[in-house]
């Protein structure tokens, strides 16, 4: 790795400082190279202090950094509340409006809201100018950014385009003649980086893109931070797209309806987070005894109840795991990021209309609002499958809840001529209508419990990342891979024998990979966003297997590779 | 298009004798046959509750679903396929207890379903604790004396017009002739259509019986105007020494469908989405 | 009893400079300085959402509870300590969507609190998507034109008064001393009030504004009797030309307590119950 | 044992079966019997069929069992649906209006409900000629029942007694005369019997009856099949004792409104099903968050959704140990039997308040409506423990949230003088106001995780039925034990080397005992009413250790000792 920059603009809600960090991921991106941003805000709309943070690298990044290059402040609170991280030689740049006396070297005071004004006419510029002080003391191209500042706001029209860049060319040129400091990074000889993945894409679009791709055609949702986004970036192509996107009055009627909905005939899903989830907990048993295919998404937040509504968690595992009364089959799947988030949707899709099951996506606030640059998704050629499906035509004698070998009946839809569908929540015959017969029960029973093993066969089994035969073994799943995967490079390029065996789909658990690994590992280490390290407990509930360490992290920020190899150093990984 | 004979109940009734809901399901199954809709394109959507029971008594599709949850169920569906004729069966514990934001919130949409509420002032099937229609002084399991129900009972007839709904009515299950009738509309009534059905619960409601509602109930006037909404919330609230029967309100508006991004032609559920397009979309995050 | 010092925020406020909240809360705690109720005997409970936040910039008693719960937990609290004056704040998304059913079920009850609901007409804290109180046609993130907000909104204050709420006003944010005297009425009243306070959005909501509002708001005519259901329908339900600031209806009918077995003096949560008398009913299944 | 005969009452919905059942158990209750009565009803009002079962024995019983001697029949159904189970010389008694030609010895038609008519003169005395002819059959002396009777009606005064037992008399002579067969039970010598348990209890009962010696101040619910009767037991009292009894629009009201009610000080329930506990899962997490101690029972029955409402079964253990969005201490007591289910409710809300947690209570329908007769409770030297309580009079730093060494805090109620008492779902300082601070979600996190070690000191170890070095264990938790219990005696008695190893308290769990019994056995066998064996998933989860089989009934239909030494056989154990 030759770049490894950090960008963290900082600010108050709603002074647009996510536009800063969308323009900065941009030009990195267009110019050919790896980023990751998170984003850190507060459950508030105006004011208090957030940022985002843009890694950018020569190689592919996976997560957030600890260190951070280049400060961008648009409040006192955003320098004072990260300058503990800043590298040497980092630079901090603020607007000069800012009261802020303490000044030393690396601190770069600029007239930037003041430039947006009387260069470019409109304080809205700021960003630009922002933009502009950040490439000056990157030393970077000012001709590679202003071609990129032209094809970002190509279709704002050139009214925008051309004032946009003077501010960003004037602060350049002040903040070069300014800038008493050094910076670590000196891309005055840069000239594109080695990238092809141009996607940008966070974590909660990728599923939305993922479930246009299978072709969602009902959605209704409530809103419910981290996961609204995902449910807006439906919404807003509904129109092109044909999509039955609405807004309900709660989460009851929200899966309720989306299992009205796929009752008859369309394929739907649901997004949440773990409040929402919590009311939808009933609606989950109905979908379940009606073996009606749903997918719910779950981004997670920290709870209980309200808890930290923009923060991340990975805490609703088990309880997603076991939710609702009685028993029956169910799917649990958590992508590691927004590509895989973009696929897992595709597949939920399927698998819950395979098995006839809800599909549960978990993703948590630090997915769903992490953004990364993939490689471009192709939809044109994705080819869905709707399981089992009852022949076309009359057929009086049909029944949705049919006992069959492998306990998955043919699928009719009310509408449907000839047949007539009928359903119900309460313990049904074959035909639907319900029943108290104890050999009724059972065989229905069964018929769920049969479903469990087929499932297990068209899960994905664990990725393993490192030698098979480490002496560490680090058991992640969902999320987390990320910083993870990164402390297990940094680490195993130090000399250490250390792997990661990784879950993506979760529940029911694939246990053979499990096994094997658990087997020939010296010791197991899982490392979770959670307090109670749900996931070391789901494998020992399928496996009786141990890990030998937790790492857990619970304070609603999300992990970096240097924290994690901070925890293992503390449990003797080195 | 339907006979009777297609519409035989696949399983044997179970509610006690003399109960008001036969008096519902035959009106039912006789609105249905009169309203020649093709058989396949009716979908019931009952929730808990004696009441719910319904779809098993008569052979047409339907879906049973959960306390209180019928109206987002049979919103879904109708959304997805607007074809069906969807109807709803409820019992007052269902859908104005546990149901009744629900309700309210269909109706301000104006939803194009018929909801069927079986009001027979009790939980029947959960052995006759007071319901949200139970009235003031009402004494049950749950509701001892003194003082009994120490509340009045959910004015939602007001509440539905209020809101939005664009089909009031009442109907007695005592008086078959008029509830088909008054089914019959609901069903073809393209909005919200809610029909409050008197139904006597012989086995736990000794207040609110057939004798009283025989009593009390006559047709609304035939000069009443079923059009202006404050007359209609006046005319439900009347006093219950006499209890009115008939259309309270009806209007016309448009429902929620239209309001949505549903294919111009076929049904959004055998719609396909266009994967160019969607490729399009992505590729505005494309930067090339 | 109160002095407004004794009320000073434990915490910094965090609403968007401008908001319509800003009024409420300073009316709120004007009203509580004039009513001269003992400090320890005010509970706040709120909701979630911006405005779910303000017992936290307000010092006294307080439980910040779920999205569209206040009313059930405001109840429960209520009942056990009549002492508590229980104030509910909480959003138009959270009273009356998720929690519509709640607030209605509380208002036929007249249960004794007052309910302040933050009307903006939209879901302010999750960023701008249009809530139960969003005009038709209103544009959002999650009503995208066409046709923007497909449906009417709530007629809450309508609902509210036929289910049986027993003082129902509407106040705004930009007439505190208005609003300070329709909170302390509110507050005062014995049985289940409610007002529905303008509050503008200055960050979403571009059409609900301080210029929109100060330019229909007016106050109901002196002659104005708020003891008519009817009327009272009626006037809350006025064309939207014109906003009608006041109270529309209030009454006196016993409230939820008084139905309950609460003990005769003191609250229930100090009462211990009789073990004698729990023997015997015990002993009545002894079978000597 | 001397005696042990079982009675099975059948008919319709509407007719009275309980009634009779209430007569036999009374009448044998006084006679110094132990009985065991268990009820077995259709989701209807009117017709069907459904029975109850009395089990009377001279040595307490704990569960019902397979062979009936004496069938009830008021319907047609009553004879056809038991008469398989009848054992040699049983008898079946029906009214001879039934329309019944397949007449065999054991059949006695009788004119039960014309002699009530005629002798009566109300043919609702149709129960004491049933009850005549049982009591003929076994030749029970009359002279014993007659005196039963009359304290049975005494309430009722001399117009009830009277008629009642002339015709109880008029059918007990026509049976005698008539009875073609030998009923293998002649009671003509009985004098009483040895038991002094004269306690007429039902799960449901139990719990109500434990709720109000624990001083509950408020419970608010909504019905729900099976969990209603405590609820309305509780209700049919409320005016005398002043509770609080409240039929809520909901369950999400109910909960939130118990919540309320605790917060403000009172002691608090609600009682429900799985259904309607779903529906509670978001209140859940605000009881946990606010730390406001609360009671829940769900009598569970089998799921998912409606299911079987009237039906019973043990599936709701892991959802309910994991519900609701984060992580937060909670326990769950599932009691094996009226007695203890007074107990537990009693403990349960002082483990509440003691450690600020919700506590759940896990009975089912086969708990909720089954009936014993326990020794007289006396409550009234039961002390009740609220938890730390912020010492009266004024504090103007009163925090609700205080940290302290063992993660418990100082309750104070809004109302009392001198404090100010917040509260919130959020993320909250000590003070209960809302942060966002990194630092403050540790704390809080931490403070919660400390609960649990304290609560498994406060919670019951297992117990042990049988020697401790047996080679096969059972393990049961909750409902199953009566059942598990006999089979075990049966067969300890022919020589298996075999014992029991029963969880009431279930979460969190404690394992010491469990691992030492584990160590032991040679083979561990979990015997669960339900189909995916939860509690030996939970002990797995918890300790790593297999069972090494599972026996599962989920039928709805409680299991008996004999149906237990069936499945055991059938898995080697002999
Ligand atoms: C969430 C939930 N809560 C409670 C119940 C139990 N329950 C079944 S039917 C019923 C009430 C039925 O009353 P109503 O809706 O008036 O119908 P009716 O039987 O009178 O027709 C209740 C409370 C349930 N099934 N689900
Ligand atoms: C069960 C649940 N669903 C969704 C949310 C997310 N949420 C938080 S505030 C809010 C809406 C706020 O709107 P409103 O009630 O009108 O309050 P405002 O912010 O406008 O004052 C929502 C949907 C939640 N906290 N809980
Ligand atoms: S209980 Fe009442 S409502 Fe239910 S079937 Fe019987 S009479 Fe009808
Ligand atoms: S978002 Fe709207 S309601 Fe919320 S604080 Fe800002 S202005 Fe007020
Ligand atoms: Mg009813
Ligand atoms: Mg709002």
């Amino acid at each position: 790795m030759t770049m490894d920059i950090t960008f963290n603009v900082g600010g108050a809600a709603g002074q647009g400082i996510d536009k800063i960090g969308d323009l900065l991921t941009q030009i990195f991106v267009k110019a050919g190279f790896y980023t990751f941003t998170i984003k850190d805000f507060e459950s508030r709309i105006r004011g208090g202090y957030n940022f985002t943070q843009i890694r950018v690298s020569d190689i592919p990044v996976y997560a957030s950094n600890d260190e951070i290059d280049v400060i961008v402040a648009l409040t006192r609170a955003a320098i004072v509340g990260k300058r503990d991280q800043l590298v040497e030689n980092g630079v901090i740049i603020f607007d000069d409006s800012i009261d802020f006396t303490e000044l030393e070297q690396c601190h770069l005071p600029l007239p930037l809201e003041k430039t947006a004004k009387e260069v470019g006419g409109d304080t809205r510029m700021t960003n630009s100018a922002a933009l502009g002080a950040v490439l000056s003391v990157l030393k970077y191209p000012f001709e590679m950014a202003s071609e990129a500042l032209e094809a970002i706001f190509q279709k704002k029209g050139e009214k925008v385009i051309q004032p946009n860049i003077k501010v960003a060319r004037a602060i350049y040129d002040i903040a070069r003649d300014h800038f008493q400091g050094e910076c670590s990074h000196d891309l005055s000889t840069l000239r594109g980086g080695p990238s092809e993945d141009k996607l940008v894409l966070s974590g909660n679009r990728a599923i939305a893109f993922g479930a246009l791709a299978a072709n969602v055609k009902w959605i209704s949702s409530y809103p419910m931070s981290p996961s609204t986004s995902a449910f807006q970036d439906i919404v807003s192509v509904a129109h092109t797209l044909r999509i039955g996107a609405f807004q309900t009055e709660d989460e009851l009627a929200s899966l309720t309806m989306a299992i009205g909905a796929s009752f008859a005939g369309a394929r739907s899903m649901v997004t949440t987070s773990g409040g929402g989830f919590s009311l939808m907990v009933e609606g989950l048993g109905l979908a379940a005894m009606t073996e009606t295919p749903v997918v719910i998404y779950n981004a997670q937040r920290p709870g209980p109840a309200t808890g930290l509504p923009t923060r991340t968690e990975q805490s609703d595992l088990l309880f997603m795991a076991h939710a609702s009364q009685g028993e029956f089959p169910r799917i649990l799947l958590a992508p590691k990021d927004p590509l895989e988030g973009f696929n897992i949707t595709v597949r939920a899709f399927d698998l819950a209309e395979k098995f006839q099951v809800p599909v549960m996506i978990l993703g948590d606030q630090y997915f769903a609002d992490s953004v990364m640059n993939i490689p471009r998704i192709d939809v044109t050629g994705i080819k869905i499958d709707r399981g089992k499906l009852a022949p076309r035509g009359s057929d009086r004698e049909y029944k949705r809840f049919q006992l069959t070998e492998d306990g998955i009946s043919p699928r009719a839809f009310p509408g449907d001529v000839g047949k007539i569908v009928v359903a119900a929540g309460n313990t049904h015959r074959e035909d639907g209508h319900i029943s108290e017969d104890p050999n009724v029960r059972n065989e229905m029973v069964e018929k769920f419990m049969k479903k469990t093993p087929q499932i297990l066969d068209a899960l994905n089994p664990p990725t393993l990342e490192g030698p098979p035969d480490a002496e560490t073994t680090l058991l992640t799943w969902g999320t987390v891979w990320g910083p993870v995967f990164e402390a297990v490079n940094i680490l195993a390029a130090d000399g250490v024998s250390i792997n990661q065996l990784h879950f993506s789909d979760v529940f029911p658990l694939k246990t053979e990979r499990l096994m094997a690994i658990f087997a020939q590992a010296k010791r197991v280490i899982s490392i979770e966003q959670n307090a109670t390290s749900q996931f070391a407990r789901l494998v020992r509930m399928e496996t009786g297997l141990n890990v030998d360490k937790m790492i857990n992290k619970y304070d609603g920020r999300p992990m970096t590779a240097g924290w994690v190899i901070t925890r293992l150093k503390e449990v003797g990984v080195q | 298009m339907i006979t009777l004979k297609d519409l035989t109940a696949p399983q044997k009734v179970t509610w006690c004798s003399g109960c008001g809901n036969f008096g519902i399901l035959s009106s039912l199954k006789k609105a249905l046959v009169s309203l020649e809709i093709p058989h396949h394109e009716i979908l019931l959507v009952s929730g808990i509750g004696c009441s719910g029971k319904l779809p098993h008594y008569i052979n047409v599709n339907s879906i049973h679903t959960l306390h209180g949850r019928a109206i987002p169920v049979a919103t879904g569906a109708h959304l997805v396929n607007q074809d069906l004729k969807v109807i709803v069966h409820a019992g007052d514990g269902d859908m104005l207890g546990e149901g009744l934001g629900h309700m309210l919130h269909a109706a301000r949409r104006n939803v194009n379903i018929a909801v069927f509420v079986h009001n027979n002032g009790v939980m029947g099937l959960t052995k006759g604790q007071y319901s949200p229609l139970s009235p003031r002084g009402y004494i049950s399991v749950t509701s001892p004396p003194p003082p009994g129900v120490p509340m009045e009972p959910v004015s939602y007839l007001a509440m539905a017009i209020a809101s939005g709904a664009t089909f009031v009515a009442r109907a007695f299950s005592g008086k078959t002739k008029h509830l088909v009738e008054i089914m019959s509309k609901a069903i073809q009534h393209k909005g919200f259509a809610i029909v409050d059905i008197l139904q006597p619960c012989v086995t736990w409601n000794r207040q609110l019986t057939w004798d009283y509602y025989n009593d009390k109930v006559y047709l609304i006037e035939d000069e009443y105007e079923p059009s202006d909404k404050i007359a209609a919330i006046e005319k439900v609230m009347e006093s219950n020494e006499r209890i009115p029967l008939g259309v309270f309100f009806q209007a016309e508006k448009p429902d929620l469908a239209s309001g949505l991004s549903i294919p111009i032609d076929g049904k959004l559920k055998d719609h396909q989405t266009s994967l160019s397009r969607l490729q399009d979309i992505i590729d505005r995050f494309v930067l090339e």
